[in-house]
């Protein structure tokens, strides 16, 4: 692998969807370029476009689960965590039905992930209760 | 600008060995070179692999040199605040020695310039520790793309000096002439690879230049829009229309091969400190300027946008001569207003040519 | 996209982005274009630059507005007047495409009548908008050869949302600027991936590819392909859900990258319901306003380190490529809901996104040809693309709507669900700004975003700020029924007196504690762009 | 082979030796850097500015209020305005800080040696006069007469005020003014240019060094104009948003200039050839 290379994705700033390239140096992103020949970006991007790599190694970035102790919000393992979710969401599931349970997908998130959100939402937790802020 | 007895100490490279001295230039130096990737885009790559990649030396490629030389956003120190004080400590960046092969004579005029600008007032240690140990290889451009002008900025299409070597498409050879001492030292270590010139091969260079010459779809005025801005005489309505359309995307600047200015930024990583960023600005972007406290000496878009055109083609032309663009057209029919320099000087010159 | 999926079939871009450059007129409504979706107003720009006209439609002098050959400065509100005043220009001046209507539309008496019974002037005075300008507008819509209609969520975020949708699909299929190529109407989804989240039924109603969960075919359907009973009732929506308040039906919720506590309306509603909750959990990137009240947070992996597909405004599929691994612990959010439904006892299992992939495939038509191969390919398909041999589709309704004919839905005006009175004078719109992306969790992280616009601004009319005596910058207080907030006066004339617009993206401004939450019964979308505050000077030092 | 360059860019560590409230929202902060040789051989002159660095909050350029006839340290006063300077407001003696420079063109001491200077300035436009007035103190002999018009907000906010005491102990011709009143203010209330009114200065002898708000400014250029002060006798210094300090960054740029190299001190008949905000309005 080179020390530096650009990988072509899509942008996720807005509904247009323009082609750029994040440039990866050292294993950190940190440049982002547009696609010449992408129907949209057209090689040129927006300012929030240019500027995406700024965001994605922000120091703020969660890197770990959480989970709430003692009132604060605490890290804690993988395993911990989503054994405590699963076992929260299916004690409100058997006791309420999935009527009682909310799922949000996401606007930002892919396409594969949402399919699996609310196949999840209809399935494992037996709810037609998913939506998502399309309307916002 | 190019003479057909200009070309004295000049050789061959059969385009058949072109892979071949690559692949020697390779194994001591990290290469750079504009590839096609597979989504059809051609962008300056660092080249890992020398069969996998396509080299593309016609359609010039979507970013310049600039990116190399002056990244997009570097870490210039990590620093601590801790009890014993406030610390900087220098990012220690290994820079390989480095070919950058193919280079346009746009792109080879802009390097030049960035010299320019990295060396005159002070050394600019970050740009200048990248820029000693690079070779540059040139090749002059026989077609033009329909967005090139740079016969109106006086940076191509053929170029004599500036690279350690250059080349010219002769159909199934090169013709590489040589810039500057390591370009020399590459031709004699690997002298193998390189035949003599004859007289022939320069006629057909020179040749290839008129026709290259000729071949340029825009006509630019950019020697008429610098008489211009010099004279003060763009009318008002130009750069209020310009400012109207400009989006504030910052794409010209960031495409543009010469456009150096550059912002320096702290951010934060824990309680103990953080690290201190260069990244590439915009004259154009409103915080350009800002001051803090809110007072902006550049209050209208209009400024901005002034600024821009001002400093590139009347600025640097008194202080070096030539103007800072070099007609690479990277800039055209990417803006999202339509104000690209090409439209600029267009209608800086209405009425007046 | 309630409005259109009712008179065309399909609620999405009916053409592709790059088609609006040819375009001979456009008409934009309810979208501030350069800021929000600058791609699309590149190609606007471009078309002008062309030669074709530009009517802006927009209570505001926006940029776009500026540029434009005609702006429509029209009362917020009435934007089916408006249309309608419009239509009713293009049927007394034969501007009608009768062919069009006989062959493709079904309903036009019922449209025609309304019409007619319109009472012209009455009309534009309700708009504000003066009728030699809308007839002018008419006509240059009318008598294009090839001409779009752009609109967004000025549009749609109205307690009548809904019937001003069907209201533009009124005038399009009217003048007959559908099923062309150039021209027809475009909706421009807000987010990355709104388009592609509803067509993967991330909707109450909906199951993948807008199959009904009404319908027991398809309900069947997916119950043959998932090996589960489904539950029939559809489900409640977004607002539904956030809104219950802290004893609602809602007991317990998982949000993926989602942030209510800024994006939702009236938000000491949505705290209320969040914190009443029995058990929430959040994935995201980063701890936003709603992970902060969550009893745990997953982080997620962002779009730089996973892979998979977008869709966007054009019905483009499109691969998101994995640059970077995650940093930390940090897990794609694919991977957490694969883990969750194992443990809750429906095990998923894929190994790759392109594996998730080909069950959409499968399950949803308009999917049906969508591999990962193939979008590695060129630049993504544009759905419908039915099978591996399809071509996609840069433009829907050729030869014949997605529901058979087009269905003429007319509609009457319907006043906001709020409007300024003595109390709360001014009338509050909202929206987004170039520089920052919805609710900032990203956004706001760039020091280079930051600095060129790090501030909520009220917009507000000289003649109001002179009125309160604000000075340009000053912290201002803005008070509706619902709650108040604190931010700058940005003084423009790009507001009309009576009228004040800020943005939704900053948290300590945050704008939904005082929008209201009546909303589109069509949409269940919240009326953002109408509610009624009033500005108040802070007396201090 | 490549030479070393040096690291222009590395910020040196200084430590606060004392902080002077001038007012509520201006502080001189009397620094040295932490490494003593490279303190003790510290040279800059009057109107050059130091590019200052505080964590988390990047750089920012301020003027130095010292004169480099008082070598140890280095004054910088400084006003609260953006995160830098307020973060600059909480340090303590002792803390440290990062600095770099002195950057700039200083006003030209030779040219102004045997002449009559008039300082005009509002707020914290003193600081970077003040470095000159010093200078000037220090070699006495040199100059000829000093005279500083000082504008303020109101009295309370008059800043310098130690070293208003001790200029005029020195013979320096210093005359006060502010916007509004506060009791117990019996001086003029005005805009520094009524005090120019009370002046007679000889014109063939004299030079102008201005500083202040672009108001000011502009007001103080147009009286000195009607005064008879020719382009050349009127000296200023500007401020700008900078980031390298050494003409690469551009973020200074004044019409072709560049605030950092080409100024900050420009004579007014060099920023008549520019198309620059604070003379265009």
């Amino acid at each position: 692998m080179p020390d530096a290379f650009d990988v072509l994705t899509t942008c996720v700033y807005c509904g247009c969807g323009c082609g750029l390239y994040l440039h990866v140096k050292d294993g950190l992103v940190c440049g982002s370029q547009p696609s010449r020949h992408h129907p949209v970006s057209r090689d040129n991007l927006c300012v929030k476009g240019w500027h995406i790599h700024e965001s994605i190694n922000h120091p703020d970035r969660l890197t770990t689960p959480l989970i709430r102790k003692n009132g604060a919000l605490t890290p804690t393992t993988w395993e911990e965590a989503l054994d405590f979710t699963a076992q929260q969401l299916g004690r409100i599931r058997d006791l309420h039905t999935g009527r009682a349970i909310g799922v949000l997908a996401s606007a930002k998130c892919t396409n594969e992930e949402n399919y699996l959100l609310q196949k999840f939402a209809r399935t494992a937790l037996a709810t037609n209760n998913v939506d998502h802020c399309a309307r916002l | 600008m190019v003479h057909a007895a200009a070309a004295t100490h000049s050789h061959l490279l059969k385009k058949d060995h072109l892979k071949g001295f690559l692949r020697k230039l390779a194994k001591e130096y990290r290469l750079v070179a504009p590839v096609r990737n597979r989504h059809s885009d051609v962008l300056f790559t660092v080249i890992d692999d020398l069969d996998a990649a396509e080299i593309e030396l016609t359609e010039p490629p979507q970013n310049s040199l600039k990116q190399f030389f002056l990244p997009q956003q570097e870490r210039l120190y990590t620093y601590t605040t801790t009890a014993e004080g406030y610390d900087f400590q220098p990012v220690q960046a290994t820079i390989p020695p480095t070919v950058y092969f193919g280079v346009h004579p746009c792109d080879l005029s802009a390097v030049l310039y960035m010299d320019v600008v990295f060396s005159r007032h002070q050394r600019d240690p970050f740009y200048l520790r990248r820029r000693q140990g690079s070779v540059l290889i040139g090749v002059n451009c026989n077609s033009p793309a329909p967005n090139c002008f740079c016969n109106a900025t006086g940076s191509g299409p053929f170029l004599e000096m500036g690279s350690d070597l250059q080349l010219t498409d002769l159909g199934d050879r090169f013709l590489v002439e040589i810039g500057r001492a390591p370009g020399q030292a590459l031709i004699e270590r690997w002298q193998v690879f390189f035949s003599p010139s004859a007289d022939k091969d320069r006629a057909a260079h020179y040749q290839t230049f008129l026709e290259a010459r000729g071949r340029f779809s825009r006509q630019v005025h950019v020697e008429q829009a610098i008489r211009q801005l010099e004279a003060d005489t763009v009318p008002e309505q130009v750069w209020t229309e310009l400012s109207l359309r400009c989006q504030d995307c910052g794409g010209c600047a960031y495409l543009c091969p010469t456009c150096t200015c550059f912002t320096i930024s702290d951010q934060q990583l824990d309680d103990a400190g953080g690290q201190r960023l260069r990244s590439w600005d915009a004259c154009t972007f409103a915080g350009f300027t800002a001051m803090a406290g809110g007072h902006n000496p550049v209050q209208a878009k209009t400024g901005a946008i002034r600024q821009r055109f001002t400093h590139k083609l009347r600025d640097d032309v008194r202080q070096n001569g030539r103007p800072s663009c070099v007609g690479c057209g990277r800039c055209v029919g990417i803006c999202f207003g339509g104000t690209d320099i090409v439209r600029f000087v267009e209608r800086a010159c209405q009425g007046s040519l | 996209m309630a409005g259109l999926a009712t008179t065309f079939g399909s609620g999405a871009m009916t053409n592709s982005i790059n088609e609006i450059e040819n375009a001979e007129v456009i008409l934009v409504s309810g979208s501030n274009t350069t800021e929000a979706h600058p791609q699309v107003a590149r190609r606007m720009l471009e078309a002008v630059d062309r030669g074709a006209r530009l009517i802006v439609i927009d209570p505001r002098r926006t940029r776009l507005a500026e540029c434009s050959h005609l702006h429509l400065a029209l009362r917020p509100g009435t934007d089916i007047p408006l249309l309608n005043a419009m239509m009713r220009v293009l049927l007394d001046e034969g501007l009608a495409d009768d062919l069009f209507i006989e062959m493709r539309t079904e309903n036009f008496l019922a449209l025609r009548d309304m019409l007619n019974r319109l009472d012209l002037a009455e009309t534009a005075e309700l708009t504000g908008v003066p009728l030699p300008l809308i007839r002018q507008a008419a006509q240059l819509y009318g008598r294009a050869r090839k001409a779009v209609i752009c609109y967004c969520l000025g549009v749609t975020q109205h307690v009548c949302g809904t019937e001003n949708v069907q209201t533009i699909a009124n005038l399009a299929m009217l003048a007959g600027h559908i099923e062309k190529e150039d021209t027809g109407v475009d909706p421009l989804r807000g987010q990355n991936n709104v388009q592609g989240a509803c067509d993967m039924g991330a909707l109450p109603n909906m199951l993948p590819s807008y199959q009904d969960v009404h319908n027991e075919d398809f309900r069947e359907k997916f119950e043959r392909g998932w090996g589960v009973k489904l539950p029939e009732a559809p489900g409640l929506t977004l607002v539904e859900m956030t809104h219950g308040g802290a004893q609602g039906s809602i007991r317990g919720m998982f949000i993926m990258g989602e942030n209510p506590m800024l994006s939702d309306p009236t938000l000491s509603k949505v705290e209320e319901t969040l914190r009443g909750l029995d058990f929430l959990a959040v994935s995201d990137i980063f701890l936003t306003e709603t992970a902060r009240l969550a009893q745990v947070v997953f982080p997620a992996a962002c779009f730089a380190e996973k892979s998979g597909s977008f869709t966007n405004s054009e019905r483009r599929v499109q691969m998101v490529r994995q640059a970077v691994p995650p940093p930390g612990e940090c897990r794609a959010d694919s991977e957490i809901i694969m883990e969750l439904s194992r443990r809750l006892g429906y095990a998923m299992e894929y190994d790759s996104s392109g594996e998730v992939m080909e069950e959409i495939a499968l399950l949803s038509p308009i999917y049906g040809g969508m591999h990962h191969d193939r979008l590695e390919q060129n630049w993504g398909l544009q759905w419908p693309c039915w099978d591996r041999n399809h071509p996609g589709t840069p433009f829907l309704h050729k030869y014949y709507f997605t529901r058979g004919r087009g269905h003429f839905m007319p509609a009457n005006h319907t006043p906001p669900g709020e409007l300024p009175g003595p109390e709360y004078p001014l009338l509050l719109m909202t929206g987004r700004i170039y520089h920052h992306y919805h609710t900032g969790t990203m956004t706001r992280k760039s020091e280079r975003l930051t600095r060129e616009c790090n501030q909520a601004v009220l917009q507000i009319n000289p003649l109001d700020a002179k009125a309160q005596g604000l000075r340009q910058g000053e912290t201002v207080r803005l008070v509706s029924r619902r709650g108040e907030i604190t931010l700058a006066a940005g003084i423009t004339d790009q507001v009309e007196p009576g009228m004040v617009y800020t943005t939704f993206h900053f948290a300590e401004a945050p704008i939904n504690l005082l929008t209201n939450d009546a909303f589109d019964t069509g949409s269940r979308c919240p009326e953002y762009k109408v509610c009624a505050v009033r500005v108040e000077k802070i007396m201090d030092s | 082979m490549p030479q070393p360059i040096a690291d222009i860019y590395l910020p040196r560590q200084a430590r606060v030796e004392q902080i002077v409230a001038e007012n509520s929202q201006i502080a001189t902060f009397v620094l040295a850097f932490c490494d003593r040789s490279y303190n003790d051989g510290f040279r800059y002159q009057p109107g050059q500015f130091m590019l200052v660095s505080m964590p988390h909050c990047g750089e920012a350029p301020i003027s130095i209020s010292s004169t480099a006839t008082r070598p140890g340290n280095i004054h910088l006063s400084v006003r609260r305005a953006g995160k830098l300077t307020h973060a600059m407001h909480g340090l303590r003696v002792g803390d440290t800080l990062g600095l770099r420079g002195p950057y700039g063109r200083p006003f030209p001491m030779e040219q102004l040696a045997g002449r009559d200077l008039l300082f005009v300035a509002g707020g914290i436009g003193l600081a970077p006069l003040r470095a000159v007035v010093d200078t000037c103190l220090d070699q006495r002999d040199r100059f000829g007469a000093l005279t500083v018009l000082y504008g303020s907000r109101t009295p309370s906010d008059i800043a310098f005020q130690g070293d208003l005491e001790l200029w005029r102990k020195q013979g320096v011709d210093c005359r006060l003014t502010v916007d509004a009143a506060e009791p117990g203010w019996d001086g003029p209330v005005g805009l520094v240019t009524a005090l120019l009114d009370d002046l007679a200065p000889e014109l063939d002898k004299s030079t102008a060094l201005i500083c202040g708000p672009p108001l000011m400014f502009r007001a103080v250029l147009g009286k000195l104009a009607a005064m008879g002060f020719g382009d050349h006798q009127v000296l200023t210094t500007m401020e700008r948003h900078m980031k390298c300090g050494v003409g690469i960054c551009r973020h200074c740029h004044m019409d072709g200039k560049l605030a950092c190299v080409d100024g900050p001190v420009f004579s007014l008949a060099e920023l008549r050839k520019l198309k620059i905000l604070e003379l265009d309005g």
